[in-house]
């Protein structure tokens, strides 16, 4: 656990230099070269809405190994990256295609141990939403209602038990997630790299705030933030390590007020994922067969897209 | 006006819909109790609150969400709040009254399963896993499960409890717990818990259904209460608000 | 500590009966006057902003007693109300005259019993605002690093420590505040009792959501509620017992978009409360020979609002 | 350019907003410190980010406030949170980089007091309480202490630890924490924590003033630098800008 405030600056003169730096604006590519390691906890967090699949893709592409990924939902973008051998362990709460049915390849990496055998931490939503929130807090575990009676708890290290002080009651304790890399697709960016969020923002603030270091891909770049719409989230820059303007980095998932859900994707992926070989042909054709996402983008087709929803990015 | 040409997945939809009295506030999982959930706001139940674990509260989606946080949800939701808050402030507080769950096993005292089949470790097939689920099953005022009645599904023991129903002898449940599953809703009829055992009882079929038939789809020997209840058959009005439903949703999701 | 779920509703038959009722508009007189008890534990919330005012006048013309009050700044609504005698306990953080200097009836209180001895629970803001984040979230603690070093925890019975079972680290726990009644001032309730407000909105969410019941006074009923401005909450009316339309019930606190604070006021209080019966004369004036709070508002003068920033109630 | 007519209190203000570094995150109280950051903020540090305990991040106001929740600050802030969140999610979590306090006692190893003068079950005074001060004294990376050097102010051990600076004995800091008060800004001059005892030291002296005055304001044996600086005098620039500041906040505050 680091210590608060510790580390994070040093005294010259009278003066306090501080390490809380703006973010910067760069291309997905370099943020992704940059900021994220082999064998390093990522989270790249979004639930079903601002999924950041770019960035996904670009991890795929650059061929990162050995990471832990954490996602409450590991959705397509961790089968995808599971099915090409970027990930060591998964840390999640539900595994599925929602609506759909299993992921393929996170089934089979489970199940038989291909391309390589994974570890997985598993908790429920409220455990790990816990966890993240302890992590954005500060604090080395999260104190919630849960995880008893069930088998849960008997397979996952990350969970214990404590009394209250007060009452004596027994609750579950989780440990704090703390990645060290946070990736989120927001929709906005202001110039000054302030990000603006809104809809449904999942646990992304706390995995932002929980981590080390954070990329953030946006729809689009404006003068200024004006709220607007329910539950408008905001990470000051000085939260944020890199941000990179990508339109639709978030395809198919979506984003609030720039594009609607891709569901027919997420219907073909069952088929796209099923088979190895298929998933295999995909990756080579939509991942690594393009330079980066508008390259992605220009393959899946922008008729993919609900014109009456789009706006430029 | 009752109408005869239904299907099985339709009248437990409609059941499960009638469970829901208007007002109540209930946190919905994906698939079947959102169906029946939103079908019970379009008929009888104009003011039933829909909580989506994604964090949409209020939500009164046109069409049904294929994924708990779709488009739909947050923009005809009062309020969207983050995940963390949906659990702590609002389900673990004890503000749900009524928790719709589904599973891939149940057993006879109503415990859920939701994440392997076979043995953790080396699983036969890995489902998806907990979710929202145990803190649902666990906080809720009552909790009312919906799944199809097939015998691999209706087990006498679940290989993982992901979601505890009244324990594995059923006297697991702590009293300070919400009432646990008050209604096991199947394509063929209600289960209801003994009040003195827990378990899972034959309290109702649907129109046509033998309690044979039932006991068939149940892996353990299923107990019978001395009187089964004949559930009503959907109304014309259920069937054409939950069929428009399905098709506004079918529309949506093929775009 | 309640257990989740229990005792909220009851089956009759097959149907759920639920106690999940939507909020009653009615008059803050009757709102008082049901909901609030002689020894009750009431949160009358708001941090600088939206101080529920007209609410603490009608406790004072009530001849309420024997209250247990919290709040993070008790500020001059409390002080009004020590002073007319209604409070038994106060539970606290900071009680002060913000910008201003000491709240005398609090100290003549505290200091001199008068006009009647009372007892305070002291705690730091922080420790404060996680008391209610656990009322709100139904657990019987919070958990949070502080405290460590000062002299409050040997005062505070509500304040122990616990140890984290994964590092051992020792932290602060904290007793969760629910109260048998919060009151808060809001900007907007819309015609189905659903309440919107923004700006500063304090531990407001926490310490309705906390509570047995609850009092909203708003500026403004409307027929729906548009998010707008940062940090936008609502509570939906199902989570609130009672709303009473009373424009500037806040005075002289302000509301963000409706009025500014009444600086003066603040700096006149210093005056008018530090002498006993120059206290008394004005709460016989303002508040005992009023009806209720249009009476206190014609008593002020509307010249008091800043003209500018008012609209019609 | 320095300018020779400014008052002690100006010099104070000053010195201590030349302590904010451009950039720096800074968790400000009401009053002194609440005026330097500002200043600072409207001179050389035009991108320090000031945080309010009533939950504004990165706000700008255009005239003090008089209170930590006046409207300027909401109407000027990149972002406005919960109470709860502020001390959790910013402060706690190790997040601001310069805590900014004042009390009415401070001791010789930086403890403050702002609770009781005299015995706490039978105070002489009743003083405001700790509001955030603690936790801002413990997570902040460093805490500048700002108030007037007053003989009952500066005493050999304060009546109650409200918010830690080095403990009691000097020894009572955990090294886990930030590192606590590096500065004790006065309007006579500059006080530091030896870098082994931690025991307050003057190192500095504002112009004009003798060592011998601070002695005189301190209610324990001051220990002194071998080296006592003198500060440097505000510059017209500060002065103007400071003076503007507060004379819109008068005319704002007297609205």
């Amino acid at each position: 656990m680091a210590p608060p405030g510790a580390g994070r600056g040093s005294e010259v003169g009278s003066v306090w230099h501080t390490d809380a730096v703006l973010a910067q604006f760069t291309t997905l590519r370099e943020a992704v070269a940059d900021l994220i390691g082999d064998g390093d906890t990522v989270a790249m967090e979004g639930f079903t809405h601002l999924i950041p699949f770019a960035a996904g893709h670009e991890v795929i592409r650059q061929e990162k190994r050995d990471l832990v990924v954490s996602r409450l939902t590991p959705d397509v973008i961790y089968d995808q990256m599971i099915g090409a051998g970027c990930v060591r362990k998964v840390i999640f709460s539900w595994g599925g295609n929602p609506g759909v049915g299993s992921l393929h390849r996170l089934r089979d990496a489970v199940e038989n141990g291909y391309p390589h055998p994974i570890e997985i931490e598993e908790h429920s939503h409220a455990g790990m939403a816990a966890r993240y929130a302890a992590g954005a807090a500060g604090l080395p575990f999260g104190v919630l209602r849960a995880y008893a009676g069930t088998d849960l708890a008997a397979h996952t290290s990350t969970i214990r038990t404590l009394a209250c002080p007060f009452t004596g009651e027994e609750l579950a304790a989780v440990a704090a997630l703390s990645p060290d890399v946070a990736v989120i697709h927001a929709q906005q960016a202001d110039r000054a790299g302030n990000i603006g969020m809104w809809g449904i923002t999942g646990v992304q603030k706390e995995a932002v705030l929980g981590a080390r270091r954070s990329i953030v891909t946006v729809e689009e770049v404006v003068e200024e933030l004006v709220p607007l719409g329910s539950n408008f989230v905001v990470l000051p820059s000085w939260t944020v390590t890199a941000v990179a303007h990508v339109p639709h980095g978030c395809h198919p998932s979506y984003a609030l007020g720039f594009s609607t859900r891709d569901n027919r994707f997420y219907v073909e992926w069952d088929e796209i994922s099923r088979d190895r070989a298929t998933f295999d042909e995909w990756i080579d054709q939509y991942v690594n067969g393009v330079d980066d996402h508008a390259g992605y983008l220009r393959m899946v087709g922008e008729s993919r897209f609900e014109p009456g929803h789009l706006r430029d990015g | 006006m009752p109408d005869t040409t239904y299907t099985a997945d339709e009248m437990m939809t409609v059941t499960a819909s009638r469970h829901l009295a208007d007002g109540a506030v209930c946190f919905v999982g994906i698939g079947l109790p959102s169906e029946a959930a939103n079908l019970a706001r379009l008929t009888h139940a104009p003011n039933l609150v829909l909580i989506y674990e994604s964090g949409t509260i209020g939500t009164r989606p046109l069409t049904l969400p294929l994924s708990i946080g779709d488009d739909e949800l947050a923009m005809t939701a009062l309020s969207v709040v983050s995940v963390p808050e949906i659990f702590a402030y609002w389900l673990q507080a004890g503000r749900i009254d009524v928790g719709f769950l589904s599973a891939a096993q149940i057993d006879r005292f109503g415990n859920l399963n939701s994440t392997v089949i076979g043995p953790y470790e080396r699983p036969q097939v890995r489902l998806p896993g907990a979710g929202g689920a145990p803190e649902i099953a666990a906080a809720a005022g009552q909790v009312l499960v919906m799944l199809r009645q097939k015998k691999r599904m209706f087990v006498g023991t679940v290989d993982f409890v992901t979601s505890v129903g009244f324990g594995r002898d059923g006297t697991g449940r702590p009293a300070s717990w919400g009432a646990g599953p008050t209604a096991v809703i199947t394509d063929l009829g209600i289960l209801r818990p003994d009040p003195a055992t827990h378990e899972l009882t034959l309290t109702a079929v649907h129109p046509g259904v033998e309690v044979e038939q039932v006991r068939n789809e149940t892996d353990w020997n299923l107990r019978v209460a001395p009187e089964v209840e004949v559930t009503e058959q959907p109304t014309t009005d259920e069937l054409v608000v939950l069929r428009e439903l399905k098709q506004r949703t079918e529309e949506a999701h093929r775009r």
